[in-house]
């Protein structure tokens, strides 16, 4: 059947069609003005920052090798690229600030706290996994250091957040929640939800963007119209837009955020723009972009961006960050060696965590 | 004992457990000013303000997640649905996450939530406002499910389901809130989760039910009482975890059973328990177990229809002749 | 247990406890200055208009009473004080545009084409009635006239009505969709999924909220932060506030947007204000509202105005509305004997409409 | 007969129906340019065109809804969910306003939809991506859903699926998506929804099962063969009309059942089907139909306990063990 030339289009054509002419994906703010001491960091705050943001990179391309040799099964959503987001935020916040995130979670779990062993014993599904190996990578967590964890229906773990931050204003503890989602989140309706009650609640909550430029194989432009952060406008919410490439910028402004936050109870919305460097998951032919595209990011990676102001500036000396280097290859090493050697969850284990009391009745 | 309405029981229940316990909250539609649409909050408000009774837009999927992450930090909410048809639209906060987090996270937290409202059908309301969902809650693995059917176990059982440390979903019905009966005064009144109860001895048959279907089935033991059928009646009040084993006594003795279920046939209670009974007292039946159900149909709006449609105590009597081989 | 002074308040506070002093539900923008013949409307149209409103609002009264009479059960939602919406946007679309709403529905099956005969038929629950007794008060339609009908799933119906509107665009045959929903319906989630939808598919369709102050008991000041109609600015979708007390005002936008839908195939949203004269049902004690405030809505009664703007441009003599009024009389108390005395479905049809087959199957 | 994977025996359903009737179209995540989550619509962007394959964003309870409308209004969507755990967000339009809106018009309109997509588990992929919801929309009257084990079926049910004038909800599963199998060439090859098939003839015991279940029952059943032990197995392939039918006969001659389902028990599948059976063909059972399901507990990540968690031919054997008296 031939297609007819006027026939109606709805949704906007993508790359394949188009002989690869279309937007980027995403367009970036421009970076913080501001010197790292104007914004209260020290030295050793930004040499940890780096160890930080390699710790999660190198433990992921460890981890997609081991996933490649087959080491272990289920999905793995990579976060390589995104990493100044999470480190950032996490330097921003306080320690005891509640932070919960989609399946793309193993960024936030190291920066809050899971160990490399943890975190991929949990990829390899043994007990000593951060989960008890129950959850796999879309389900690291780290509730005592306030990480509430990753959740895979996209979007559900958006009034969770909201619930966490409604709770902490009914103990009126000072703390503030940031829930983190994908751009592809955004088109939830309990997103929207959410959002009304948040603002007419004045709940101490930042729901923030990560607008990586895709939702899977669906770019930006053709799954969500206008700008994602102007979502916000509907609700008259507090909203900002950061360039995710950078550490400083992410850290700026998601400081002053939380510190409002914590002073007038007001929720935020915010959108930072960052990249996916990897495909979805594992099993993605990425056909819906461009190699260039990617090649352009990857330029302004924030991980080497951050490495280069610190060697630029003379934060710490080279041979320290090569030392920082080697430690975390040993430590990733060091985590796998550990996973590997692991037990798996006694078969018991299969019934337990289902619920509170340990002599809880099953259905047969 | 006290003569209390339905509704009372319930609102006595959360009254209790929030005089109790600080962290005890109830968010939902019209709770707070209005008092609950059907009234099962009267006073609340009054009592525990605003902090605590809080009304909500019309955002079941939003204010039902709000209340399972509320959870997670240490509250413990009771989440009024107006009715559990417009609990479809949060299903994806119950049966996703309120059931699964604590075991995807590996015990790292607790859901302890109740989730309440009527269930069921409550005169011509018509296809999307009559279905009753406690099975298709029951078939998710990490929720408890109860539905009494009297005052009494109505107050026992949210008490002691708003202090469970699980999610819990608790069904009423509209056409109960106003049913009178005794309620102990028992200080701190709590009911087992998942214990049913034998209403009426009897050595004939058995008859197992719940919720508002129990008072048909009552209904029909007493007609049949005057037939010389002596029911044994049993109320199974808890859905999850199912009280199996009251129900297997009583059949062995019986050797008879009815299951009276106000849902649709496929997959509900009725089958499950009838499934299991034959499972487990495959030997002692001296018939197959007979349900009585809704028919495969949506509720109809017109009154004539409708009355076919609801499972009234001539239909519960007619199973019971079959099962008894009497007519 | 005592309240502390200083306990965090998360829903706006309601009449009951502020002694009354509360914002008004809903302020009415200006109606419109231009004349009915610069609207393109004749004298007949207005008269007309007149009818049509004065049916629904006396339909209703009389259901109210044969309700009370215990004549019918099932719920009864009247559209009493928001007749201007429904006719003004009627004479507005064209016949065959499309138009769905929310369980409010008696006025918009009235306006196209449910004979009182068929429309009290319903309510008893009559075979003769609109959706043969099936559906009753919340589930009017005629579908032949493009009145998709009623739904009593708060929100339900607006993908409902978007997809009526894809369908058109798919069959590129002109329709424009007009999808009324409630102020509390603007919450439901799935309102956000498809106004993202269809502003990023361009479909003809016009999301109408008619805001008339109050979900059931709520205000909207209560339910609904900032402005309703501010909801367009998340997707840069075209928007308007009319002032649903005024049928020229509801007529010439109505009209204005339709055409321009119509052209370029841009969706709306449009916020209707307006005022709910009874409770949301027949079971509410009204405490929320004070007697004032729905005394200064009456006092703008659309369907008066109408009759005053009638009477007064001569439009037609004070005798001719008087006929027209006492026709309506007997129409509806025809109508009620005709639903008194027509027949109950036969019990064959509880299983009727399930399936489009006649021997579908059903479970045993 | 042409050997197709499942995917390509879906692909060709849907290409076919499209090619013959331009109110077909395909709506849902990553389906048009993608080519489909697990390219079951691999090719049809480039046939169809941008009017007829429409990638949504991840909004599911509103594209199943815009679904919905578009097929009151004559169209014919086939609406791909990337897996059923996430059509839980559209349970409202499913449920609902797909299963109800013709009834409470009183027939005014029809809705010729095709809810599809793969259910179940799918290996390691935790709780919230691992569940069966065929027996949840099998509850709810006005649905009808189908869950085929096999190419040829797959190609033959989804095409009368995308014929039917009702709502249809069409399963299939991510793993056997590469599964390959001999496809029936016959033009126009259409399956009647409703009717099972008995996938092999045994005297010694019925095995009931559907979907991917199928192939572990099949499994069992060579085995059973070497110990001597003949086989009924019958696949259901759709759920709802159950064929309830051809499964009697042949308990009637085996006398024994077994019932495999990939659900928790509690009114799963096997929970209807082994109800039926001991209401349908009491006298003829020797023994208490067995089932073999899920645990009732969520899906765990960590592969020995996944691999504990789902049904295999072992738990099949013990079971015809079990109601054959062997062991
Ligand atoms: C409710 C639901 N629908 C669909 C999916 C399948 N899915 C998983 S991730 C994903 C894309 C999400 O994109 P985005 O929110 O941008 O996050 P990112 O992957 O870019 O981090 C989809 C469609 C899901 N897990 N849950
Ligand atoms: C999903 C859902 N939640 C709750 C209800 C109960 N309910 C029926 S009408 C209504 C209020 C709706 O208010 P609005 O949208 O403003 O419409 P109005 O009644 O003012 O016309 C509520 C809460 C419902 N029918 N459906
Ligand atoms: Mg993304
Ligand atoms: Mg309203």
């Amino acid at each position: 059947m031939a297609k007819k030339q006027d026939e109606a289009v709805f949704t906007p054509i993508g790359l394949n069609k188009t002989n690869g002419k279309l937007d980027k994906a995403v367009e970036l703010p421009k970076p913080t003005q501001k010197s790292y001491k104007d914004l209260g960091l020290t030295k050793q705050d930004l040499v940890d920052m780096f160890e930080s943001m390699h710790l999660q990179r190198r433990f992921e391309e460890r981890a997609m090798q081991m996933y490649q040799k087959g080491k272990f099964g289920g999905f793995l959503h990579l976060y390589i690229g995104q990493e100044a987001i999470s480190t950032g935020s996490v330097w921003a916040l306080n320690d005891d600030d509640d932070i919960i995130t989609a399946y793309r979670d193993h960024g936030w779990g190291l920066v809050r706290g899971v160990t490399p062993e943890a975190g991929m014993a949990e990829l390899y599904g043994k007990a000593a996994g951060c989960s008890k190996g129950k959850g796999g990578s879309m389900h690291f967590a780290n509730v005592e250091n306030h990480f509430w964890g990753g959740y895979g229906i996209v979007g559900g773990h958006i009034p969770l957040g909201s619930g966490i931050a409604f709770a902490n204003k009914y103990k009126e503890n000072g703390r503030v929640t940031a829930c983190y989602l994908g751009d592809g989140a955004v088109h939830q309706g309990v997103l929207h939800e959410t959002m009304n009650m948040c603002q007419l609640w004045k709940l101490p909550c930042i729901f923030v963007v990560e607008n990586n430029g895709y939702a899977m194989g669906t770019s930006v432009k053709r799954h969500s119209v206008g700008e994602i952060v102007d979502r916000a406008d509907a609700y008259g919410m507090k909203k900002a837009v950061i360039n995710g490439m950078d550490i400083f910028s992410v850290y700026e402004k998601m400081k002053e955020i939380a510190e409002e936050v914590r002073k007038d109870n007001l929720p935020w919305f915010v959108e930072i723009r960052t990249y996916r460097y990897r495909g979805h998951s594992m099993s993605d032919p990425q056909k819906y972009r461009t190699k260039e595209e990617l090649e352009e990011y990857q330029k302004i990676d924030p991980i080497e961006r951050l490495k280069r102001f610190i060697l630029e500036n003379k934060i710490t000396s080279k041979k320290k960050i090569e030392e920082i280097e080697e430690g975390i290859e040993n430590r990733v090493l060091e985590a796998i060696e550990f996973a590997e050697n692991a037990d798996a969850p006694e078969p018991e284990a299969l019934y337990e965590d289902m619920f509170v009391e340990e002599d809880a009745v099953f259905h047969k | 004992m006290a003569e209390l309405q339905f509704r009372e029981a319930i609102r006595d229940a959360i009254d209790e457990e929030m005089a109790l316990d600080d962290g005890v909250f109830v968010m939902g539609e019209e709770v707070a000013e209005y008092n609950g649409a059907y009234k099962a909050t009267e006073g609340l408000l009054d009592k525990y303000g605003f902090r605590r009774m809080i009304d909500t837009p019309i955002s079941e999927l939003g204010f039902a997640g709000i209340g399972v992450g509320a959870a997670m930090n240490g509250l413990r909410p009771v989440i009024e649905f107006m009715t559990f048809n417009f609990a479809v639209l949060a299903a994806d906060q119950i049966i996703n996450h309120a059931s699964k987090v604590r075991y995807m996270l590996g015990g790292q937290v607790q859901v302890p939530i109740v989730f309440r409202g009527p269930n069921g059908s409550a005169g011509q309301l018509g296809a999307t406002h009559s279905v009753a969902y406690d099975s298709m809650y029951a078939h998710f693995p990490g929720l408890k499910v109860i539905q009494p059917s009297e005052p009494d176990d109505a107050k026992g059982l949210l008490k002691s389901a708003i202090r469970d440390n699980n999610p819990v979903i608790f069904m009423e019905s509209e056409q109960m809130y106003g049913l009178k009966g005794e309620v102990s005064e028992e200080e701190d009144y709590l009911i087992p989760i998942g214990k049913a109860k034998i209403k009426r001895e009897g050595s004939d048959v058995t008859v197992v039910t719940h919720g508002k279907m129990y008072h048909v089935s009552k209904q029909a033991a007493a007609q049949l009482e005057k037939e010389g059928v002596e029911v044994e009646l049993i109320d199974l009040r808890t859905i999850k975890p199912l009280d199996i084993g009251t129900v297997i006594e009583s059949v062995k003795k019986t050797n008879r059973c009815v299951v009276v279920d106000e849902a649709h046939p496929f997959g509900g209670v009725a089958a499950e328990v009838g499934y299991l009974i034959h499972r487990d007292a495959f030997d002692y039946l001296d018939a197959p177990v007979a349900r009585v159900t809704l028919p495969d149909v949506n509720a109809p709006f017109a009154k004539n229809l409708f009355d076919i449609w609801l499972p009234d105590a001539k239909n519960v009597i007619d199973a019971v002749n079959t099962v008894t081989y009497r007519k």
